[in-house]
């Protein structure tokens, strides 16, 4: 246990680093990038003196690692400045909206992993069957059609040919449990259609090849039923990729979901960063890929350390 | 029967497999993966130049004689649409997602057997590259070197590396502390062999299911870089693209916007049939 | 209490090939049936179908398995289910490849009494740690909070022995159940056997090679032979009288007893291998010590040509020995040097051509071995790495190799899953021999062979001394076989070398007292020697309740 | 029937889409800079004039305007007007709320505008005089735009909305949406008629239309005309379309190749086949143009210019003539600047046929004006509506504008921009304009096929909406005209 809290100190230290370094290079990106926030803000109205004012106010005037510093330390104070394009905190911006996409993620995952993983395992049990192929063949065919394809589809049927949901979710409308169960269906469902499939057929194919181990053969031998053989013997083996393909599949559900939050009008933090590219704001950018960042740290950390947990030859190796 | 005899003819009849390769399923998504990579290659010279012009039908055009898909959202002939853009999906995708996952595995692989630092630094340097907004990344790909289709398969690859490079790492990490590759260790053999040879087979399976899957997201990221200006350049389009720019046919019986839906689906999905079905995938078994 | 087992004309194939050829048998209740004959002639496969369970490629092709009034081959996959582990317990030939790597020992042990309801959590893991004891693993209480890796190989059988039993079977199989033990401990555990089948009246398969364990625990003999049954008789009558041919041949090669040295002992100068003060272990090294210390102070000297055996207490230390020489785990402290050289600690460190002179043949032969490679590609793998052989010669090679350990060559197109434990075994032996190496690190090459293979292989040993001067570490648990083939033996205990006993003086003594204990322990080849070595020991004749073995 | 439809009824709440949003979003008059930015502003403020119909100036918060040479001009402040925090407004406020712009700290959208203003000071109560460095006779047009809305003096913070538009803030999320109540006080009898809209911007034409035909929108802006066929077919909602002057330019940069060279230029304007890309583009909304950017319905458009049309052999000849060969030229387009993408592929088509090489460069939306637009030789630009003919040749084709995306430089062209400003009789100004009209149209350097209409779509019952070309939702003055029908 002690090793597993010194790897799991050691992780996060390196996750640090890697902070840094993200922070570093998605600045530089950023800021070499031709066009400013300034030239942004102005765009066709931009007269040479206004542009160059603006840069004052906006302090694009200052040098880049000065800028990169100045908010690296606000940062790390727990402020991290201003949004250059709209004279609001970077806090306020992002407040507003991370606890949607968060929710967002986690209704999502509380629906799409159990679901994965249950039809991965069923798959495995049953491989080779008419059941393991419809499965994977409607896994493949649902996550080869377009998420905005399915996100439309899903509103012309639901909403505007039965009207049965709102067609916009917009998340203060989530007074009441059932108004909530409306919001969050079809986001849902169309997110779940694109993140079941690679957690399912990791699911599969990693308890498939645990599943001709030797040990199972035993396992049989001792009257373990198919269920139990699965979930207390391959699957504690098979762990590792699978929760990395989670971990994948998850952190998708912060920054990736994009498509879903233009689609269907939902407040979540994925476009303000897409704005925040398309405006140069770079203090906000920074900021929200920060937050995809250490998320995304945390659950490939966490899918490690699960592999590590799981497999005690990786607990003393090396 | 005696021995020697019963062991020739189990192997007679594994051979006899192996050359028949991938079974009924598998065999089918072969042969529609490659009719696509035909149509793919020979698109460009067997649809005229002039069988996109504008205005040629009704926008949305429902399928009619000549015009068997009917037409797109600018009246251009959606058949030859479809037909073109096979070159860009079938092609790029397929060569980009085999990179993501080629390179992907191999620094995986190259961690696991590693260890120390070498794993830290990659996996580090993987969860950066991985952090980075795709749609920066990509804007600061065109941004740099302009747009072109080996760009495209570059940018796509590279988005794509870390993902590949996480699911291989998590699997080669468990086969890497086997006693069989332990024996490899104690002959002295090098990283390479370990990789390829120990370890790559033993975590080939999943790997391949992983290359399917991204072979999928490929195809649907060519269709958002596209639109960001990178690579593939209008008439010419991408399937993932032609989808989107139909989006409004859908209320309109909506072949437009179905063709190249369907497309997409029949390819993604042969081609996880064949990675499904790749030769030798039961007979290998990990051992603990 | 027991059941009747009852196998009739069973057969048992694998795509065209028959494995197993109408094998017919009945087992009373309270009686124990041998199972013994060729590696690889379809003992385990046997064993399996009892359970109504074939490996995969394997299908049982016809034939009747009753155990009482179940025909077990009947039943449907929910009765099977019901059976096993309840009602016929299973304890598998190869223990490293049975556990669960990534669940603790206890997890695992105690899973049979939960699954089928027989125990509760606690009341099972008492059973568990009570089991551990009788069959003499050390700490008891805490050796099941280990995981499968962390133990050494006889241990690791001893724990599933313990899994087969902690349900109260009626019928137990037991496919090689101590060949990774060493005499002593094997007695302990061939006494707890003995009582389970005694007080329980439990009927059992007992599958080994050990002529004079079967001995010990038969009442009838199967003797089998490329699938077909050779012979199938009461103990003594086998033993007295064997009618078959094949059968003699067996018992002939297990009465090797004292084989006459067959190299004369090389001349001392300059050691192939010394080892001076080693001390090593697992877990992170602080202040010089590893977390778990196995290794203490360990010397002695090798010399070309020459075997050096080494035996002791199953868990002492001598796998570790063997894996500190051959660079996997690196020593605490002390020196290993090899042909005057300083052998480093680390694999990375090692040239290539000292890699290449010593080789180690791993315990675990199954694990050992890649399960997506061929036999052939195994074999040729060395070949090339180190000999830059073509594809021509090294096929040759390879064959002249599956020759040299008695194996055909047709296997050399098969992938090592589905052969047999003693199959496995010998071609990690093929594999270090490969090489060419002037040293070889035999951990226990030999336990699951039968006494014809194996006399073969020792006489391999013998041969390469005698013509390339080849020399070994020969970790064994089979006195007869390190007496013939060494020229001294270290004795281990506790990780500590108690005693070095060179050729000229073993018919000498007296020993080391353990070294004297171990030699009485060698099971002798005559019915009752066990029930004797019982009652000399003070455990008394068989059958008092309620008694437990310390 | 009419009558009717003439008397609105007040109540009700109005939920309108328009086409962006983003943390850019604004409520200082001074930085607006997209549809929604201006929709919330005229809800918000008013200026001093507005636009009717034909986009004449009239009065709003001033009166009265008067002026005798167009370059000191007297305003009267409507009396009683006050800001919606209780505020009365006073001559002060104007003051501030026009000289900030001049401020190039204030880095205001509309300083280029802003510039031609010497000064403004309170003259008397509810007065102020605006004296201008050249004469303009168009001030009352200009003061008329968004930038030119009206403040409290000194203010700094803008998140409050305070203005004297009809509507009062009562939540504003950038990049989400905002929410306006009635302003019971609103200085313009009567107006407006509902009690609340909330104004979303979503970015995504599919689910604009889809939550308006879903009942979950009232109002959405921007629609494709694809989507047109689909409003229409559902008897519960209608189309609201505007033909203005927005347009899409080529801009071929006379300063380099192949810009520089007049017939390449020529022949490519020969090569649009307007009346096909209206129909087959822009679906019918659209008006064709004449590679000059004055909108028809514009009083000083010129009707006797000859329109130019596709034509291949005289398109050929020049192309000859320029000796360029088939060497690609690349056309930077974006989906930044509507219909540019799908225009040049129709010039792509045609170019074909005489053998000229256009290679399309289609570059992402974000980044386009600042990274591309006007720096391309050959490239697409879009200009949003202007509210008269001045604003759009001075910003778009005065030489030293940088907005003059061709690089077009003409002193007399110039000359000409300045003394019709000045000028004060009609029917001279209306000549000179002409003449920049040729002028352009000749050797401007530009190709402007079409002026594409603005295309919106709302509940049937929702009235009141009628023409105001200065952009889509009435020049985004909707919401005090619209009211609900029963
Ligand atoms: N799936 C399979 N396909 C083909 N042959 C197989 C398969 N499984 C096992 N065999 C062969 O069946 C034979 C019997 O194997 P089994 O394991 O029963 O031998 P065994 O008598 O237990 O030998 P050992 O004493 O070496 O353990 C061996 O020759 C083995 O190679
Ligand atoms: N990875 C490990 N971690 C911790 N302890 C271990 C590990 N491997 C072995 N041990 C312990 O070290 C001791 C020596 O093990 P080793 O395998 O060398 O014994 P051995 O003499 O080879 O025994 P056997 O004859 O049973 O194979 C045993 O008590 C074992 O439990
Ligand atoms: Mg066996
Ligand atoms: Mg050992």
């Amino acid at each position: 246990m002690k090793s597993v809290l010194r790897l799991l100190l050691q992780r996060l230290g390196l996750g640090a680093l890697s902070l840094l370094l993200v922070s570093v290079v998605v600045f530089t990106i950023t800021a070499v990038l031709p066009g400013d926030a300034a030239a942004e803000l102005l765009g066709q109205d931009a007269t040479p003196e206004t542009l160059a004012a603006l840069r004052a106010q906006l302090g694009l005037d200052q040098p880049m690692a000065l800028r990169y510093l100045h908010w690296l330390g606000g940062l790390l104070t727990g402020d991290p400045g201003r949004s250059l394009v709209s004279d609001a905190p970077v806090m306020e911006l992002i407040g507003n909206r991370l606890p949607n996409s968060l929710l967002l993620a986690a209704v999502t995952a509380a629906i799409g992993v159990p679901l994965a993983l249950l039809l991965g395992t069923l798959a495995a049990v049953f491989r080779g069957s008419w059941f393991d192929r419809l499965l994977n063949s409607g896994a493949v065919a649902l996550v080869s059609v377009p998420e905005f394809l399915i996100a439309t589809i899903a509103v012309l049927v639901l909403s505007v040919k039965l009207g049965w949901l709102p067609a916009l979710s917009y998340a203060s409308d989530i007074d009441s449990f059932s108004g909530a169960v409306r919001v969050f269906v079809m986001p849902v469902l169309t997110l779940c259609c694109v993140i079941v499939a690679q957690m399912m057929r990791m699911t599969r194919a990693a308890l498939a090849d645990q599943l001709d181990a030797p040990y199972i053969e035993m396992a049989r031998l001792k009257g373990v039923p198919p269920v139990r053989l699965v979930l207390g013997h391959a699957l504690p083996n098979a762990i590792g990729p699978i929760a990395n393909a989670i971990a994948l599949s998850t952190s998708y559900l912060l920054g990736g979901v994009i498509v879903i939050e233009t689609i269907f009008y939902y407040p979540g933090v994925a476009k303000l960063m897409v704005d925040g590219v398309s405006q140069r704001d770079i203090p906000l950018v920074q900021t929200c890929t920060m937050i995809f960042c250490a998320g995304y740290l945390l659950l490939v950390m966490v899918a490690d350390m699960i592999g590590i947990l799981a497999n005690p030859r990786l607990r003393h190796a090396r | 029967m005696n021995a020697p005899a019963a062991s020739n003819a189990a192997s007679a009849t594994t051979r006899r497999k192996r050359a028949l390769g991938l079974g009924v399923p598998g065999t089918l998504g072969l042969l529609v993966v490659v009719a696509w990579l035909l149509v793919a290659l020979v698109a460009p010279w067997w649809v005229s130049a002039s069988a996109q012009d504008i205005g040629v039908l009704p926008v949305f055009a429902p399928a009619q004689a000549g015009h068997w898909l009917g037409a797109d959202y600018l009246g251009r002939d959606m058949l030859a649409r479809v037909l073109l853009g096979a070159r860009y999906t079938v092609a790029v995708a397929l060569v980009a997602a085999l990179a993501a996952s080629a390179i992907g595995t191999c620094l995986a692989m190259l961690a696991a057997v590693s260890g120390g630092w070498l794993d830290a630094v990659l996996s580090r340097g993987m969860d950066t590259l991985i952090s980075i907004p795709s749609k920066l990344f990509a804007l600061i790909m065109v941004a740099a070197f302009g747009a072109s289709v080996p760009l495209l398969v570059l940018t796509a690859a590279v988005i794509y590396v870390p993902g590949a490079y996480r699911i291989a790492r998590a699997l080669a990490v468990n086969v890497a502390a086997l006693d069989y590759v332990v024996v490899a260790r104690t002959r002295g053999e090098s990283r390479w062999y370990l990789m390829r040879h120990e370890v790559l087979p033993n975590i080939i399976a999943p790997v391949t299911v992983d290359l399917g899957l991204r072979f999928v997201y490929v195809v649907l990221l060519l269709a958002s870089l596209s639109f960001l200006g990178l690579g593939v350049q209008p008439p010419a389009a991408d399937w993932g693209t032609l989808v989107r720019e139909n989006l409004g046919a859908l209320w309109e019986g909506g072949l437009a916007v179905v063709a190249p839906a369907l497309a997409i689906a029949s390819l993604t999905m042969a081609v996880n049939l064949v990675v499904d079905a790749l030769p030798g995938r039961d007979a290998r078994k990990a051992v603990h | 209490m027991g059941a009747r087992i009852e196998v009739e004309g069973l057969r048992i194939a694998a795509g065209a090939n028959v494995l197993v050829h109408d094998v017919g048998f009945i087992v009373e209740p309270g009686q124990v049936l041998a199972l013994i004959g060729e590696s690889g002639s379809g003992k385990t496969t046997i064993a399996l179908a009892l359970m109504g369970y074939a490996r995969r490629g394997c299908r049982i092709a016809g034939g009747r398995v009753r155990i009482g009034d179940t025909d077990v081959l009947a039943l449907p996959e929910s009765g099977k289910r019901a059976l096993r582990g309840r009602r016929v317990a299973y304890i598998a030939q190869s223990a490293a490849a049975s556990f669960n790597p990534s669940r603790r020992i206890i997890d695992q042990v105690v899973e049979p009494a939960l699954l089928h309801g027989v125990l509760a959590r606690d009341a099972a893991e008492r059973k568990a740690i009570e089991l551990f004891r009788e069959l003499a693993l050390p700490n008891p209480e805490t050796i099941g909070q280990r995981y499968p890796h962390e133990v050494s190989g006889g241990q690791l059988q001893r724990v599933m022995a313990a899994m087969a039993l902690i349900a109260d079977p009626d019928v137990v199989i037991f496919d090689e159940p101590t060949t990774a033990l060493d005499v002593t401990t094997q007695i302990e555990v061939l006494a707890a056997f003995r009582r389970v089948v005694r007080e329980r009246g439990v009927s059992a398969i007992y599958v080994s090679h050990d002529l004079a364990v079967v001995a010990q625990m038969a009442d009838r003999i199967l003797v089998l032979r490329h699938g077909r049954m050779r012979e199938c008789a009461g103990t003594a009558q086998v033993l007295a009288t064997p009618a078959d041919e094949y059968t003699r041949s067996l018992l002939d090669a297990a009465r090797i007893g004292e084989r006459p040295p067959d190299v004369p002992p090389p001349t001392a100068g300059k050691a192939l291998l010394e080892v001076s003060a080693l001390s090593a272990g697992y877990g992170r090294v602080r202040d010089g010590k590893p977390e778990i210390p196995v290794l203490a102070d360990v010397d002695f000297k090798l010399y070309r040509g020459q075997a050096i055996g080494v035996i002791g207490e199953s868990g002492s230390g001598k796998s570790t020995l063997a894996r500190c020489i051959a660079g996997l785990i690196e020593p605490a402290s002390g020196e290993v040097r090899f042909d005057g050289q300083t052998l480093p600690g680390t694999l990375a460190k090692r040239d290539r051509e000292t890699l290449r002179r010593v080789q180690i043949v791993f315990q675990h032969a199954d694990t050992a071995l890649n399960p997506s490679h061929t036999v052939g590609r195994i074999l040729e793998r060395p070949l090339a790495f180190f000999h830059g052989m073509d594809a021509a010669a090294r096929r040759r090679r390879v064959a002249e190799l599956l020759d040299l350990v008695k194996l055909p060559s047709a296997l050399a197109e098969r992938t090592s899953v589905g052969l047999s434990g003693g199959q496995k075994q010998r071609i990690n032996l093929a594999r270090a021999l490969a090489a060419q190496p002037d040293l070889i690190l035999c951990d226990e090459v030999t336990s699951a062979l039968d006494p014809v293979v194996a006399a073969a292989i020792l006489d391999l040993i013998a041969e390469l001394r005698r013509e390339v001067n080849a020399s070994y570490l020969f970790i064994s648990h089979d006195m007869h076989s390190v007496r013939a083939v060494c020229d001294g033996i270290v004795v281990m205990r506790h990780g500590r070398k108690l005693a070095q006993i060179a050729r000229e003086d073993y018919a000498r003594g007296p020993h080391h007292p353990y070294y004297e204990q171990l030699a009485r322990s060698v099971p002798e080849l005559r019915i009752g020697w066990l029930d004797d070595v019982l009652v000399a020991s003070g455990r008394g004749t068989p059958a008092p309740t309620g008694e437990t073995a310390t | 029937e009419a009558a009717v439809a003439a008397r609105p009824r007040y109540g009700g709440r109005v939920r309108v889409a328009t086409a962006t949003a983003s943390i850019a979003d604004t409520l200082d008059p001074a930085k607006l800079a997209n549809q929604t930015d201006y929709a919330r502003s005229r809800m918000l403020y008013s200026c001093l004039t507005r636009f009717d119909a034909r986009l004449t100036p009239e009065p709003a918060l001033a009166e009265r305007y008067e002026t005798r040479d167009a370059k000191r001009w007297t305003l009267k402040l409507r009396n009683g007007v006050t800001f919606h925090d209780g505020r009365p407004l006073r001559a002060q406020d104007v003051v501030f709320s026009l000289m900030r712009h001049k401020d190039p700290a204030t880095a205001s959208k509309a300083k280029i505008f802003a510039d031609q203003i010497d000064s403004v000071r309170a003259s008397a109560p509810g007065e102020v005089e605006v004296l201008l460095h050249e004469p303009n006779a168009d001030l009352p047009a200009m003061l008329a735009t968004f930038w030119f809305a009206i403040v409290p003096d000194g203010t700094r913070d803008f998140n409050r909305g305070i203005g004297t538009g009809p509507f009062k803030l009562k939540e504003f999320k950038r990049g989400l949406r905002s929410v306006m109540v009635r302003n019971p006080d609103y200085w313009r009898d009567g107006r407006p008629y509902v009690d609340e809209i909330e104004v979303s911007g979503l970015g995504d034409e599919g689910a604009r239309v889809n939550a308006l035909l879903s009942g979950d929108l009232d109002l959405v802006a921007a629609i494709d005309p694809r989507s047109v066929r689909r409003v229409e077919g559902d008897p519960g909602f209608r189309v609201f379309r505007q033909s203005s002057g927005q347009y899409s330019n080529l801009a071929m940069r006379q300063d380099i190749a192949p810009g520089r060279n007049r017939e390449f230029v020529r022949a490519v304007q020969l090569l649009f086949d307007r009346k096909r890309i209206v129909d087959s583009v822009a679906l019918g909304n659209a008006i064709v143009a004449n590679d000059q950017p004055i909108h028809p319905s514009n009083r000083f458009w010129f009707a006797g210019l000859p329109q130019r049309e596709l034509d291949l052999d005289k398109a050929r000849y020049h192309f000859r003539r320029s000796g360029l060969g088939s060497a690609p030229i690349p056309v930077v387009a974006s989906p930044a600047a509507s219909y540019t993408v799908e225009m040049t592929l129709a010039l792509q088509q045609a170019a074909r046929a005489i053998g000229m090489n256009l290679e399309l460069r289609r570059m992402p939306p974000d980044g386009y004006w600042s990274n591309h637009w006007g720096k391309s030789p050959v490239g697409w630009g879009n200009v949003n509506p202007r509210p008269n003919a001045d604003a759009v040749l001075t910003q778009f084709f005065k030489s030293d504008s940088s907005g003059n995306d061709a690089h077009w430089r003409d002193p007399k062209f110039d000359r000409l921009l300045l003394t019709a400003r000045s000028e004060i009789d009609e029917a001279k100004r209306k000549a000179l304009y002409a003449d920049m009209q040729v002028m352009i149209h000749e050797q401007g350097g530009v190709a402007i096929p079409l002026f594409i209409s603005s295309l919106d779509a709302h509940n049937a019952r929702l009235k009141g909406l009628s023409a105001i070309p200065v952009g889509g939702l009435m020049g985004y003055e909707f919401a005090e005209h619209v009211w609900w029908d029963a």
